[in-house]
């Protein structure tokens, strides 16, 4: 067993563990954190690819770990958007439910 | 010397680690947060202490440890800060 | 400098200025305003056009596809761009239906004088822009990490688009689809990741050469369809697209409609034609082609029940993109691939043509309640015309975009011997017509008090919903061209033997 | 079995048990500090995997920004009046299932994966020369794979385009309201003083080193990033109004110089985003100068989030 193979066991379960999150969590504040275990299980499975490529006297495949650092940014972003969506849902509603809205003449007002 | 080194740096980090396992252990088990908060800071501040003092003989000089003193003091400025706020917090409620 | 520096110089350097025209064309209006955004993007968007038709015809010309390395760096180390018939086909389609947005949309996110900006017209040319950016980095990418941040580019268009407005039902419905979005690209990345540790590259021409029928492959191309076909809300994971598509502003719901649905799509046929051809099995096909019967059934039957135009429209997007999954059984016919892209053609136009139409009587009635259109038509002519052409497109009444499509689906499912698949296509077709139906009658009836206009609508976004239409309808009148076309750079590679 | 071995082990164990808990925890505020010490071992976890560039970026930013990020939205979600239903136990017990399955699939690829592993890496060290970096990873990310990295910031502006575009309208052209005001003269701005400076000083030797040493762009950016969301949550310095010029184009700066780049190498016929021959670096770290700046501004901005003052005094 090596240190990739580890990780990389490590980073299955954290994928597993955030799906079952982002599926069974109700509230949209904790499935964005299990979207971001999920993203950290991806990103960690990816390094573990890039030290199984240890060569050329390198600790591992730099291509995998640049492409991670650009990840970690986009689902970053992602984190933000969502919070944002979330707060401006919660100024106007009073909550952050993921039901519709039960009035649904409300939208035809807006249309007008 | 470097068995004597050796020797310095098991000792002071085992001693830093033992202060860590200190202030965790106060987190726990003391009843309200001031005096939680007491027990983390001195131990974990102390524990860092010892660490970065056990570790100084094996980084370069200066550069190195200079570092790893930047680091330690970092970490006493932002933890006092930190541990000022919630006692004024817990002061305030 | 690297020696594949200098890769086909002629049409290569357009495939950069698709990419980089937009990108240039969002930094402008972030810095300039909301105030100009509509002037540079007009501006841009016709050099777009311009730029699209090149590539296309250099396409069409050369029979062969455009490729360009980007900082002259050769895969797997670097990214390739790369333009096939189905790229030249859609990076056109998607600068014309851009247009025919902003051209229609400066009437909603007009800057009142003496403003120097408001919110809705910054975000709404920023976001159109990056929607055309996303949609034609993800057309011409050939790298699956490439193609990753072209599809979190769609997201973050598509997704603010949803909730131009602010209102809560619209803010739910964005949150729903960002979260499905993200899940879709994580599994997306997850499936990249899986090839990148099997073989070695992320770039879609060595992958194909390299890739062994083995647990590894499967598991990629199953996480990533799976994930690409929550982005396209296929059937049964498209809950989140109704209400997403019927609340944004007309011109975002027809984007989000026309386009951004079809980049994730795209993607699905790039992995199964195109990295893994004839290596995802017959039951993934037939598992892929029975969720597309179950949109084009549920999706037709729930259209039927709908109250409003708007959400009558978005549910016949989830069963219209039933379609586009019946390719997938047939893969082994050539006629079903030319026959889903087809129906990404003709719905792009249609689609976008009756959101805008849609929006164009709503603005007119103040609501959108099928029920109390009567005496539209006789105000909105034009508009109510369009509507209807783009109706019979989807129906797929002769010689409509829409039954071209048919045409050459039915006849891959029976020269395929899988004649469930036809049996699905005109049930739907039915279907289709009963809704489209539905929608335009009570439009054709008088009302008891005619109807005044509030405000004279707009000749030219009249003319822009015809004109779309009109393309949904024609496209299906000279098939031949658009066929061959798409044909460009199908390389049918022999079966890859384990090493 | 090593030590490295054990302590990888540990690590490992460690981590699923503390991303288990963010998962399952009660409250929301626990999950989320649990969420930030998640990042803070993931970032050990890169270490382990010798990759340092991933470790600082995570560190600073999967942690700490999205940790600050998080939390402010916990703090503000506190009144939300939901009911919400849970899942039915059917449901739980459909998706674990489908989660096992997943988890059992990729751990059975895990094992499996090709031995030796295909690697770029001898092609990436090969190719460092012309670039006139040492670090292969920031090589990637500016040289061999530059597109992406460029799009990637087209992606991070329109994250925040994203994000204002959900203010509502009255405050278009204002400034977002973030940190607590009353605090001035605390030990809060006490701190922001002190660390601010120290902190924008890393941040520059963070994206100095990049080239050769780990660090780079992103991490840097992340740096000064947080201090930026210091010295606003301090009443340290004001958090600019999103019509603001200056602001425009501090963040739209990244991106306009790496397309300036990419354009004039295509203007003089040696391509899209390649480098002039001899000065390839020089160009790089100016690319890179406006990349850390932009970067910082943008995740600062991201996290203190839309306009909710109007504009004017």
């Amino acid at each position: 067993m090596s240190i990739a193979t580890i990780f990389g066991i490590c980073a299955a379960c954290l994928v597993g563990l955030g799906l079952y999150g982002l599926i069974a969590q109700p509230q949209p504040l904790r499935k964005i954190l299990a979207f971001n275990i999920l993203g950290g299980g991806i990103f960690l499975l990816f390094g573990a690819v890039a030290r199984r490529g240890a060569a050329a006297g390198m600790g591992g495949d730099p291509v995998p770990q640049a492409l991670v650092i650009t990840g970690i940014v986009v689902a970053f972003s992602a984190t933000a958007l969502g919070v944002a969506i979330l707060l401006r849902l919660f100024e106007e509603t009073g909550g952050t439910s993921l039901r519709d809205t039960p009035k649904e003449s409300q939208s035809e007002e807006t249309n007008s | 010397m470097s068995v004597a080194l050796n020797v310095f740096t098991i000792a002071a980090v085992s001693f830093g680690a033992f202060f860590f396992l200190a202030g965790t252990v106060g987190l726990l088990r003391f009843p309200d947060t001031l005096t939680r908060l007491h027990a983390l800071t001195k131990a974990d501040n102390l524990g860092l202490g010892l660490i970065m003092l056990g570790l100084l003989p094996h980084v370069a000089w200066p550069f190195g440890a200079l570092k790893l003193i930047a680091v330690w003091v970092l970490v006493l400025v932002a933890s006092a800060s930190a541990s000022q706020l919630i006692a004024r917090k817990v002061r305030d409620t | 400098m690297p020696p594949e520096a200098m890769a086909s110089p002629n049409a290569g350097g357009f495939l950069v200025l698709a990419l980089a025209l937009p990108v240039a064309g969002i930094l402008l209006v972030f810095l300039a305003g909301g105030r100009y955004g509509r002037g540079i993007t007009l501006a841009l968007l016709v050099a777009g056009v311009g730029i699209a038709s090149v590539i296309a015809g250099g396409v069409w010309r050369t029979g062969d596809t455009v490729t360009y390395l980007a900082g002259g760096w050769a895969p797997p180390l670097g990214i390739k761009l790369r333009a096939d018939g189905l790229s030249a086909a859609m990076i056109l389609v998607t600068s014309v239906v851009t247009l025919a947005a902003g051209l229609y949309a400066p009437h909603e996110f007009r800057v009142p004088p003496g403003k120097p900006e408001t919110r809705a017209s910054l975000s709404f040319w920023v976001l159109l822009l990056s929607v055309w950016a996303a949609m034609n980095a993800v057309f011409l990418g050939n790298d699956l990490f490439n193609l990753y941040v072209a599809l979190e580019l769609l997201t973050f268009a598509g997704v603010p688009l949803v909730c131009l407005s602010g209102t809560p039902l619209t803010l739910t419905a964005a949150l729903r689809y960002l979260l499905f979005a993200l899940l879709g690209s994580a599994l997306y990345l997850l499936g990249a990741v899986l090839l990148y540790g099997s073989y070695g590259t992320l770039d879609i021409g060595l992958l194909a050469a390299q890739i062994r029928p083995e647990p590894a492959l499967w598991l990629a191309i199953a996480l990533m369809t799976a994930g690409l076909a929550a982005k396209t809300a296929l059937f049964p994971v498209h809950i989140w697209l109704p209400p997403a598509h019927s609340g944004a502003p007309p011109a975002a719901s027809a984007l989000l409609s026309a386009l951004v649905v079809k980049g994730s799509f795209f993607l699905i046929v790039r992995l199964w034609f195109d990295v893994a051809p004839r290596m995802t099995g017959a039951i993934a096909g037939q598992i892929l082609g029975a969720m597309g019967a179950g949109a084009i059934v549920f999706g037709g039957v729930v259209a039927l029940r709908q109250a409003r135009l708007k959400l009558l429209i978005a549910y016949s997007t989830v069963a219209q993109i039933g379609y586009l999954f019946l390719m997938f059984p047939l893969a082994a016919e050539p006629n079903a691939l030319a026959g889903g892209m087809f129906q990404a053609i003709s719905h792009a136009f249609a689609k976008a043509a009756m959101f805008m139409a849609a929006g164009l009587m709503a603005g007119v009635l103040g609501h959108d309640r099928i029920a109390d259109l009567s005496g539209i038509g006789r105000a909105l002519p034009i508009t109510v015309f369009a509507f209807g052409l783009a109706a019979l497109s989807l129906v797929g009444v002769p010689p409509s975009g829409g039954f071209f499509t048919k045409c050459l689906l039915l006849s891959a499912s029976f020269t395929a011997g899988q004649w469930w698949w036809a049996a699905v296509i005109l049930i739907g077709g039915l279907l289709a017509g009963g809704y489209m139906f539905r929608a335009l009658m009570p439009a054709l009836t008088d009302p008891e008090i005619p109807l005044t206009l509030p405000a004279p609508v707009s000749r030219v976004r009249e003319i822009v919903v015809l004109a779309l239409a009109v393309c949904a309808f024609l496209v299906g009148m000279f098939p031949q061209k658009p066929i061959e076309l798409l044909q460009i750079g199908r390389v049918h590679l022999p079966e890859v033997a384990p090493p | 079995m090593n030590v490295e071995l054990v302590f990888s082990l540990g690590l490992a164990l460690l981590i699923l048990a503390v991303a288990g808990f963010v998962i399952v925890a009660r409250g929301s505020f626990a999950a989320i500090v649990g969420f930030v010490a998640f990042g803070l071992m993931l970032s050990l976890a890169w270490m382990g995997l010798s990759a340092p560039d991933v470790a600082l970026t995570e560190s600073a930013l999967g942690g700490g920004v999205t940790g600050a990020l998080l939390l402010g939205a916990c703090a503000r979600l506190r009144r939300a009046s939901d009911v919400e239903e849970t899942l039915g136990l059917v449901g739980r017990g459909a998706a674990l299932v489908l989660c096992l399955g997943v988890t059992t699939g990729l751990v059975g690829v895990v094992l499996c994966l090709p031995d030796p592993a295909p690697t770029l890496a001898p092609v990436a060290k090969q190719s460092l020369a012309s670039t006139g970096l040492g670090n292969a990873v920031t090589a990637t990310l500016m040289v061999y794979r530059a597109l992406d990295t460029m799009l990637e910031k087209v992606v991070l502006l329109l994250a925040l385009v994203a994000v204002w575009s959900l203010a509502p309208d009255r405050f278009w052209g204002g400034r977002p309201v973030f940190g607590s005001r009353q605090e001035k003269g605390g030990p809060l701005s006490f701190l922001a003083r002190v660390l601010i400076p120290i902190g924008i000083l890393v941040g520059i030797y963070l994206f100095w080193v990049g080239a050769d040493a780990p660090g780079g762009a992103f991490a840097g950016g992340a740096i000064i990033a947080a201090m930026g969301i210091l010295g606003f949550f301090a009443g340290v310095s004001a958090v600019p109004a999103v019509s603001a010029f200056r602001l425009r184009v501090a963040l739209a700066a990244g991106v306009a110089v790496f397309l300036g780049v990419g354009l004039a190498g295509l203007a003089a016929g040696t391509g899209f985003l390649t480098y002039p021959e001899n000065f390839a670096k020089p160009v790089i770290v100016l690319i890179e100068v406006a990349m850390t700046l932009s970067i910082g501004v943008t995740l600062a901005l991201l996290v203190v989030g839309p306009p909710g003052e109007s504009f004017g005094p």
